[in-house]
């Protein structure tokens, strides 16, 4: 992240939801704009609190499907009509009726993986390594650890400062998070 | 709410509790059932092995089919693991919609299993044909040297798109679903080779707010589409035959009837594992008395739909004057094959009433007897279906009957062996309940069903 | 690779390496198989050498491949391009014409010589099969002395001074046993043979022979004639057991006459009313108007009972019979355009009465003629027989020669003549097969194959014609002619010889080589049938005759009656693998015969079809399985000769049961005092239709002539007036050829011919019984039989079916990767190349027409296996679906020619489908829709016309006449 | 505490993801130039028994296709020639030449001189020169300028595809009957128009269905 900085942020545990969510607010009060929260599943309202906007994917995989749904009318029109036209149980060569289930399939094939490749893109994901995997406190994240960092980039940082006022928040224990050197 | 939530997850256990249950079963070493029940499908698999080799190394002749029967048990088993592998989906993805929190101890397994269904249907399909080694001539690819693309009129086609595209949404919607819960693993791995696989399965899920945020948005489209991905991949299947001109095969009432079918064998399915699986790994608590009754009453709802469809099926025939028609669902019920029909009937319409009774919903041998029951109702369903409507078409001079091979035998047993294999392998090394979603739960935190869409 | 390797390989049939022995395997049961000897291949290959190395390979990898083109051209052989040969083939003392066509010097494929009046351009399914038997690797392939190798050289040493004046002087104890001859230059050769050794006899057996007709027209006429009936001009024909459309047809003009006079559509040729007298339920039986279920014991009182009725034998008259009046009645109105036939397998008697009827009737002349039988010692020849087995069984023969047939197994079983063969010093044996005679010969000598060896023989009329040879004889064997012309030291040594100089010599010298040429050309030698004879019937004689041998009282208990076998007549065929699984006509039997009985009978015994019986005569017993025939008569079991032979090829070892074992001098046809216990045990018979019955479904459209009368529309007034609805404007076919095919069911027999054809010309494997029983038999055209009303006594309809090559296929829409689509002029195509083999096709075909190869049934044939196919029709491999296309190879070549020779237009009848050709009946037309004047167009548009199923909108391009029939009204 | 991966974990994956991708995408591509016929067929020029010249009997001696290839115009195939055809001239001319040795003894033996296949095709093929031929399709159209060639050589890939390539759009390939083995040929104007002209004329229709090759 921040070049220089050997801080990535100063990280604080709460013991559930409802407390973390109370800090947030609190912070988010304070004034600090640089946040983020981590939990073992998702929480309610923390988006608002840490000033996040709703995700986009939506649209990425609506256009998704509609090109999925072009891309299959136009190979059956084409391979049917115009590359090899062959006359089959006289039927025509190209109709909407006998297209439509190829033409949903390919449009939810392509809108899935729209929003799954949209999801890892947006969460730069896969990402093996990051700061917060050297810090002791987010091992109980994926268990039952909810944690509020404030990170060094937020102007108003000051590492000891953020660890009173987080401990002073209820959080059980508190740690600044280095940043690794590669 | 919570009074759901109580019967939803029995002792209020912390989170921590939850991960430990839920971890523990793939971090300690298996139990001896699961070493026996492995050894024994890993054999049947075998089996299936050298039956297919058999297969395409003698021609299609190993196995009962005939003229009129072109279709016989191969088609069968094919419809009767892709009717299984609709549970899975539908559970995660129609109840999820429907915010059934009931979902969330079942979804895991349930759509493991469909993805292991899908791989068993798949097999079917691809080895029926007579040439296997020019079954890639189904794909529409750029083919220079012959210049020939595939019959996009033809329904086996759309069925190449549609189990396919099945099989890869639903992995990606089951994958989707295992990251949080890959990097709990891995969070709590103590060797280094767990460490790193888990780590590398889990992408480095973090769990941060941001990650969250588009999580749940894709979830939530993964399920708005699977929604009617699961409807239309029972409704293409039915039109193999729906499509066709042969008396009890084409007609109009397939689709609908083919879905609720279906989801009846799926969570028929669905509830022959949990039992076991509840009962070997202790999950009382996660997949409760309440799950159970659940899936009863889907069974009971959906398979008197199955039962309704039998019903008109007979009306239209009797009621449409078309003389083959009538013909055909006569020789159903008093022709050579009648005592499939009988089975099906039986299995499929009768015995799920008991589940009327609250007794029956509680009676786990009784749930477990009649789930099985089902499943060989509608593999009959199948059968029934597809041979005698074959065997009997237009042409009174071309009637035949249909005898299975041994060989046809022990490659539906290999199939079952290969689906059990799977899922024993999948019980071993994934998490077999969402944790991260059933604390969501608990905690009565904000589950994916309260997102806003 | 490897599976891509296979997928060329067996395509490859022409020129793959060869596999026999897993074929063998495979097809014959019994393996442990022997190669056509290497140097009968060497001569093959010599002729073949362009086409096999033309034929061509294809692989994934290039191997390297040679054309092999003759080293000394020739101007008759063209690579690719097949050439015609008239020839004939003979059976039970009659010869019919044939033209053979010939591949690169391969006989493929067999086809009615249009210029001869026993087959008018058609022929039966056993002469359609004839060359899958030329190249059959278990035919007699060596000489054999004792059993031990020998060479020709080794005989004609041994003839040389075994057959010297000196040792045999006149030759009384020498004895020649043939068949029926019917070879002017073999007669030549005899005729020498016998001045040679005076002393010597000749006896001529056929087990299934024409005695009884040439003893009954003795007792007519005072001496034998040969009877020729002309069913173009009989309005009426009542037959006493004679299956004349059937196994007993002796002229395929029979058919075509008779059938023609079935359609009811040229006004000059009104329909023409048949009953039919019968025990077993013949194809005869099925095309009769009226048919009585009689044991054939009790047709003899039955003809007297007509006689007398009809003024033409004294005596009472017979008791009223509805059946009986009826018939009498009819025939005293149509004096003299009506024609009563006697069976084969009545006694002499019974024809004496069909000869006297006639005559009372005014047909003599008209509807039947006569001519004196070629020889008059003409004897029955079950005395000579007899008399040769006495002499036999009296040491008094030493050097016994049999030419051709297969007594030891065709002989009665009372005579045990395989033993009494052993009481001759020196056996002789010209065969075919190494078989049940050949066993325990001195000489065993390999026959030549008609289609291999020079020869001539006559028609049922007389006419003549020459047998010329398409190919070398593969496994070196000789014609009956060389091994008498050894033995008696005739002039002439080798067959060309001894036929050429025997005609030239009838003919004046200067046009003898133009006459030659001619005949050989025409396959008839023009003008040489036989002279009308007008013989007057006695009825005095055949009083008498009555009288002297008064009919047996209808005995209690079961009768026998012994019939041809239908795949093996008298066992010759056993091992003719087409033969074997073309299914009866009547039954659908495949690969077996069976005892067949009435239902009531069956009921009566406790018997189902597939129970094993025991039956007996005497000390003579048999098993055999039960089928219950409906419409056969009651207390009676029908028996077909010729199957369960114990010493044959692979294929025919041990298939059915062997009724000669119960068949006795005294009981040739037929005999009471049949008894029969079941076993309890039960076989599989692989019946190719299981279900007899139309269910209500308007499949074969039927009506009476009246009803016909009264309205000629009855057609479309029967079937559901509907207008089709289609999402989708539906392609026109309006434009250039659309082939088009009409069947009429008013003419069609149902003899299978059509069935053998199309299998030998579009290289149809055999797939065995085992296969058969699972359903996977693989002619790609069907005779559907189905019976009508009581199960006592049925009516019966029969109705070719083959791919209709729909307009609106279902099959096409279904195939995920287009390997079947529509061709412009309306073909249903089929590319084998592109199948992968969904079996989706045969699942949506109405009517279920087309055929998969579930296993590889071609799997390596021997280079004589593979001689047999045609090289214009692709060898399917293993796991794709094939179907009847029109022949479309005929077509194709047709259209290419015309464009050769600038031509657009395609002429009527131009191209003629293998089916078409072969048809007897000529029921089946085929040609272009399109073109208003063609005679297919015609009969589409024909009041009788119909499309099969065409409820279902599926548009067939194959139509059907309905079948009339022509009841007398007095028994409606 | 030590976490799992470092940053180079992560280009490591990167690097894997890509190189499996491309991989994958490069075998497909790759298999199907390699076995296409324009690969495995085009440039086959097997050595022959005999080491006859088609440029100097058909180019520089200017014979005819036909001479030798006695059939093209009246039969499916174009008869390979018997050695009858070739002493006709070679009894007198190089009656001594090593290279004719072969030729000779087959006369003498009677033994077909064991020519090597050029062009081939798979049997359920059923092509047929005399149509083509009378169609006006030249030799050169699928065999290339022979008479210039010493040794004879495969030129085109004889597959389906390029089989409909001409049967789609005859009019390039087509010329006046005349000219079929005047493999040098070249139309006075514009061979498209004029092959549009005789397309007309002559009614040509290649049939594109399946039954028009396959049977």
């Amino acid at each position: 992240m921040n070049g220089p900085g050997r801080i990535h942020g100063a990280a604080g545990q709460f013991d559930s939801p409802e407390s973390l969510l109370a800090a947030a607010r609190a912070l988010a009060g304070d004034g600090y704009t640089r946040m983020d929260a981590f939990t073992p599943f998702p929480v309610h309202g923390l988006d608002k609190a840490l000033g996040l906007s709703r995700s986009p994917l939506g649209y990425v995989v609506f256009g998704a499907g509609l090109a999925g749904a072009a891309l299959a009318l136009l190979l059956q029109w084409w391979t049917g009509a115009v590359d090899y036209p062959l006359v089959i149980g006289g039927k025509p060569l190209f109709a909407f009726e006998f297209s439509i289930p190829i033409t949903f399939e390919l449009t939810v094939l392509l809108a899935s993986f729209a929003a799954v490749g949209g999801m890892l893109a947006a969460n730069g994901l896969p990402r093996l390594s990051h700061p917060v995997f050297s810090s002791e406190l987010f091992r109980r994240v994926t268990d039952d650890g909810f944690v509020l960092l404030i990170e060094s980039r937020d102007p108003k940082f000051d590492a000891a400062a953020c660890r009173e006022r987080l401990a002073s928040l209820g959080a059980v224990r508190t740690e600044v998070v280095e940043e690794r050197a590669a | 709410m919570s009074g759901i939530n109580g019967a939803l997850i029995l002792g209020k256990p912390a989170l921590g509790d939850i991960t430990a249950a839920v971890s523990g079963i793939v971090e300690r070493k298996p139990p001896r059932a699961w070493y026996v029940a492995f050894g024994i499908s890993a054999a049947l698999t075998l089996v299936l092995g050298a039956m297919l080799a058999h297969l395409v190394t003698t021609g299609v002749g190993v196995w009962g089919n005939n003229q009129p029967v072109g279709w016989a048990w191969d088609i069968t088993n094919f419809v009767f693991w892709i009717g299984i592998g609709h549970a899975g989906t539908l559970i995660s993805a129609i109840l999820f919609l429907l915010r059934q929190r009931w979902r969330t101890s079942i979804n895991r397994a349930a759509e493991a299993m469909t993805l292991f269904a899908v791989m068993c249907a798949g097999i079917f399909p691809l080895f029926h044909v007579g040439r296997p080694w020019r079954a890639y001539w189904l794909l529409p690819f750029p083919n220079a040297d012959l210049a020939m693309w595939p019959n996009f009129r033809s329904p086996l086609l759309w069925d190449v798109f549609a189990v396919s595209t099945y099989a890869t949404v639903s992995a990606l919607f089951w994958y989707v679903g295992l990251i949080p819960d890959l990097a709990t693993l891995r969070d709590r791995a103590s060797t280094r080779i767990r460490q790193v696989v888990y780590g590398v399965l889990s992408l480095g899920w973090r769990g941060s707010a941001r990650h969250w945020r588009h999580y749940e948005m894709a979830y939530l489209l993964l399920a708005g589409l699977s929604t009617p991905l699961v409807i239309s991949v029972h409704s293409i299947v039915s039109f193999d035959f729906a499509v066709s001109v042969i008396p009890g095969w084409h007609t109009t009432i397939f689709p609908p009837y083919f879905v609720a079918g279906a989801i009846f064998s799926g969570f028929a399915m669905v509830v022959t594992l949990m039992i076991l699986a509840r009962r070997v790994y202790r999950l009382e608590n996660l997949v409760t008395m309440k799950h159970l009754d659940n899936m009863c009453k889907v069974m009971l709802a959906t398979g008197m739909i199955v039962g309704y469809a039998y019903a008109v099926e007979f009306f239209t025939a009797f009621f449409s004057g078309n003389p083959y028609e009538r013909f055909v669902f006569v020789n159903r019920a008093v022709g050579p094959y009648a005592w499939a029909v009988w089975i099906m009937f039986t299995c499929n319409v009768i015995v799920p009433q008991v589940f009327w009774l609250k007794r029956a919903r509680n009676c786990i041998p009784l749930m477990f007897v009649v789930s099985i029951l089902i499943n060989v109702g509608m593999w009959f369903e199948r059968f029934v279906i597809i041979v005698t409507s074959l065997h009997r078409d237009y042409l009174p001079s071309s009637w035949g009957y249909f005898r299975p091979t041994p060989v046809d035998i022990l490659t539906f047993a290999g199939s079952i062996g290969l689906f059990l294999t799977l899922f024993l392998l999948f019980v071993r090394f994934l998490p077999m309940i969402a944790m991260a979603e059933v604390k969501g739960v608990v905690a009565g935190g904000k589950t994916h069903g309260e997102a806003k869409a | 690779m490897k599976t891509g390797r296979q997928y060329w390989r067996s395509l490859e049939q022409l020129a793959g390496t060869p596999r026999f022995q897993e074929w063998l395997r495979r097809e014959f049961p019994q393996g442990a198989p022997e190669l056509a000897g290497q140097g009968s291949r060497r001569r093959m290959l010599r002729l073949m050498a362009a086409s096999l190395g033309l034929a061509g390979l294809t692989a994934c990898r290039r191997p390297v491949e040679n054309i092999l083109p003759s080293s000394r051209g020739s101007e008759a052989i063209v690579p690719g391009v097949p050439n015609w040969y008239a020839t004939s083939m003979t059976v039970g003392g009659l010869s019919f014409g044939l033209l053979v066509e010939s591949h690169d010097g391969r006989p493929t494929k067999i086809e009615g010589n249009p210029r001869h009046p026993s087959s008018l351009g058609a022929t039966t399914a056993h002469a359609q099969a004839a060359v899958l038997s030329l190249y059959d690797p278990d035919r007699s392939t060596r000489v054999l002395r004792q059993g031990r190798a020998a060479s020709w050289d080794g005989f004609e040493a041994f003839a040389a001074q075994h057959f010297a004046a000196a040792r045999v002087g006149d030759g009384a104890r020498i004895r020649f046993l043939s068949e029926t001859a019917c070879s002017p230059s073999l007669e030549a050769v005899r005729r020498h043979a016998l001045t040679r050794f005076p002393g010597a006899r000749w006896i001529e057996y056929e087990p299934l022979n024409q005695d009884q007709a040439l003893a009954g027209s003795e007792i007519a006429y005072g001496a034998p004639h040969v009877v020729r009936f002309h069913f173009d001009k009989a309005d009426m024909v009542v037959s006493l057991d004679h299956d004349f459309l059937g196994l007993d047809a002796l002229s395929l003009g029979w058919i075509r006459q008779f059938s023609r006079r079935r359609t009811a559509d040229s006004p000059r040729e009104p329909m023409n009313r048949l009953y039919a007298v019968e025990s077993r339920f013949s194809m005869t039986g099925a095309a009769a108007d009226h048919r009585l279920r009689l044991r054939p014991s009790e047709v003899r009182r039955f003809g007297e009972d007509l006689a007398r009725a009809l003024g033409a034998l004294e005596g009472p008259a017979p008791s009223p019979n509805r059946f009986l009046d009826a018939l009498a009645r009819d025939l005293k109105a149509s004096r003299g355009r009506s024609l009563v036939l006697a069976g084969p397998r009545q006694p002499a008697e019974v024809h004496a009465l069909a000869h006297l009827l006639n005559q009372a009737l005014g047909n003599t002349g008209v509807t039947v003629t006569c001519s004196r039988a070629p020889r008059d010692d003409a004897r029955l020849q079950i005395r000579s027989l007899q008399s040769l087995a006495a002499e036999l069984a009296a040491g008094q023969v030493e050097t016994l020669v049999v030419l051709g047939g297969n007594p030891a197994f065709t002989a009665p079983a009372d005579m045990g003549f395989q033993g009494l063969m052993r009481k001759a010093r020196y056996n002789v044996r010209l065969g075919l097969e190494e078989d049940e005679t050949s066993a325990g010969a001195e000489w065993h000598l390999p026959e030549a194959h008609f289609l291999e060896s020079w020869g001539d023989g006559r028609a049922l009329d007389g006419t003549a014609s020459i047998q010329q040879p398409l190919i070398e004889p593969l496994y070196g064997g000789r014609t009956v002619a060389e091994v008498v012309a050894v033995i008696s030291g005739y002039k002439d040594r080798r067959a060309y010889d001894i036929v050429r100089n025997h005609w030239l010599a009838g003919w004046p010298v200067r046009d003898a080589e133009k006459n030659w040429r001619r005949a050989l050309h025409d396959g008839v030698v023009s003008g040489s049938s036989f002279p009308e004879a007008r013989p007057a019937a006695d009825a005095s004689r055949v009083a008498a005759a009555l009288q002297s041998n008064p009919a047996s009282p209808v005995a209690e208990g079961l009768e026998i009656a012994f019939t041809p076998g239908w795949a093996t007549w008298d066992g010759r065929y056993a091992n003719n693998g087409w033969l074997q699984e073309a299914p009866d006509p009547m039954t659908r039997l495949t690969w077996d015969n069976a005892a067949l009985v009435s239902p009531a009978t069956a009921s009566r015994l406790g018997l189902a079809t597939g129970d094993l019986v025991r039956l007996s005569r005497g000390r003579h017993e048999v098993a055999a399985p039960v089928l219950v025939q409906p419409g056969h008569a009651d207390d009676c079991v029908s028996v077909p000769l010729g199957y369960g032979r114990a010493m044959c090829g692979r294929v025919g070892r041990n298939v059915g049961f062997n009724a000669f074992l119960l068949r006795t001098t005294d009981a040739l046809w037929s005999a009471a005092g049949l008894e029969l216990r079941r076993t309890g045990r039960t076989a599989r018979l692989a019946l190719t239709q299981n279900h007899h019955n139309m269910e209500g479904r308007p499949l074969i459209l039927a009506a009476t002539l009246e009803e016909y009368r009264k309205d000629p529309k009855f057609v479309a007034h029967s079937k559901p007036h509907l207008e089709p609805f289609s999402l989708h404007k539906e392609p026109s076919y309006d434009r250039g050829n659309q082939w088009g095919m009409a069947i009429d069911l008013s003419a069609c027999v149902g003899c299978n011919a059509c069935v053998l054809a199309c299998q030998a010309e579009n290289n149809i494997p055999i797939v065995g019984k085992q296969q058969v029983l699972r359903g996977r038999q693989m002619h790609w055209i069907r005779v559907d039989r189905y019976y009508q009303g009581s199960p006592e006594d049925p009516g019966a309809a029969v109705q070719p079916v083959t791919c209709q090559q729909c307009e609106n296929a279902p099959c096409e829409n279904v195939c995920p990767v287009a390997a079947t689509t529509h061709s412009p002029e309306g073909l249903n195509d089929m590319a084998y190349n592109r199948c992968v083999g969904t079996r989706y096709c045969s699942n949506n075909c109405p009517y279920k027409v087309r055929r998969f190869n579930f296993l590889d049934f071609h799997k390596g044939l021997s280079e004589a296996g593979k001689m047999v196919f045609n090289p214009d029709v692709t060898v399917r491999m293993r796991g794709v679906m094939e179907k009847c296309t029109y022949c479309v190879q005929r077509i194709e070549e047709k259209k290419i020619k015309a464009r050769r020779e600038g031509r657009r237009a395609i002429g009527d009848g131009e191209i003629q489908t293998a089916c078409q050709q072969a048809c007897p009946a000529g029921a089946i037309v085929f040609g272009d829709i399109n073109d208003p004047a063609s005679r297919v167009a015609g009969l589409r548009n024909h009041n009788r016309g119909y499309g099969l199923l065409e409820e279902l909108n599926t548009k067939p391009r194959t139509t059907y006449l309905a079948r009339l029939r022509n009841p007398n009204p007095e028994l409606a | 505490m030590a976490p799992i991966f470092t940053e180079s974990a992560d280009r490591l994956l990167r690097v894997v993801i890509a190189a499996l991708l491309l991989l994958a995408a490069g075998a497909a591509g790759l298999a199907s130039w390699i076995f296409h016929p324009r690969q495995t067929e085009v440039g086959y020029t097997p050595v022959q028994p005999v080491p006859y010249s088609h440029k100097l009997h058909a180019g520089d001696l200017g014979m005819d296709c036909r001479y030798c290839h006695t059939s093209v115009e009246t039969a499916a195939m174009a008869a390979v020639p018997s050695t009858e055809t070739c002493m006709n001239c070679h009894q007198r001319v190089r009656s001594e030449s090593l290279a004719l040795a072969p030729v000779r003894e087959s006369y003498a033996t009677g033994k077909p001189i064991p020519w090597v296949r050029v062009h081939r095709l798979p049997d359920f093929v059923f092509f047929n020169h005399s149509a083509h031929l009378a169609a006006g399709v030249s030799c050169v159209s699928c065999h290339g300028r022979a008479d210039q060639m010493i040794e004879v050589k495969a030129v085109e890939p004889l597959n389906m595809a390029w089989c409909l390539d001409c049967h789609r759009n005859p009019a390039a390939r087509i010329r006046p009957r005349e000219y079929v083995t005047r493999l040098g040929w070249r139309p006075d104007r514009d061979p498209l128009e004029l092959g549009r002209g005789l397309v007309a004329a002559n009614n040509i229709a290649p049939p594109v269905n399946c039954s028009g090759c396959h049977r």
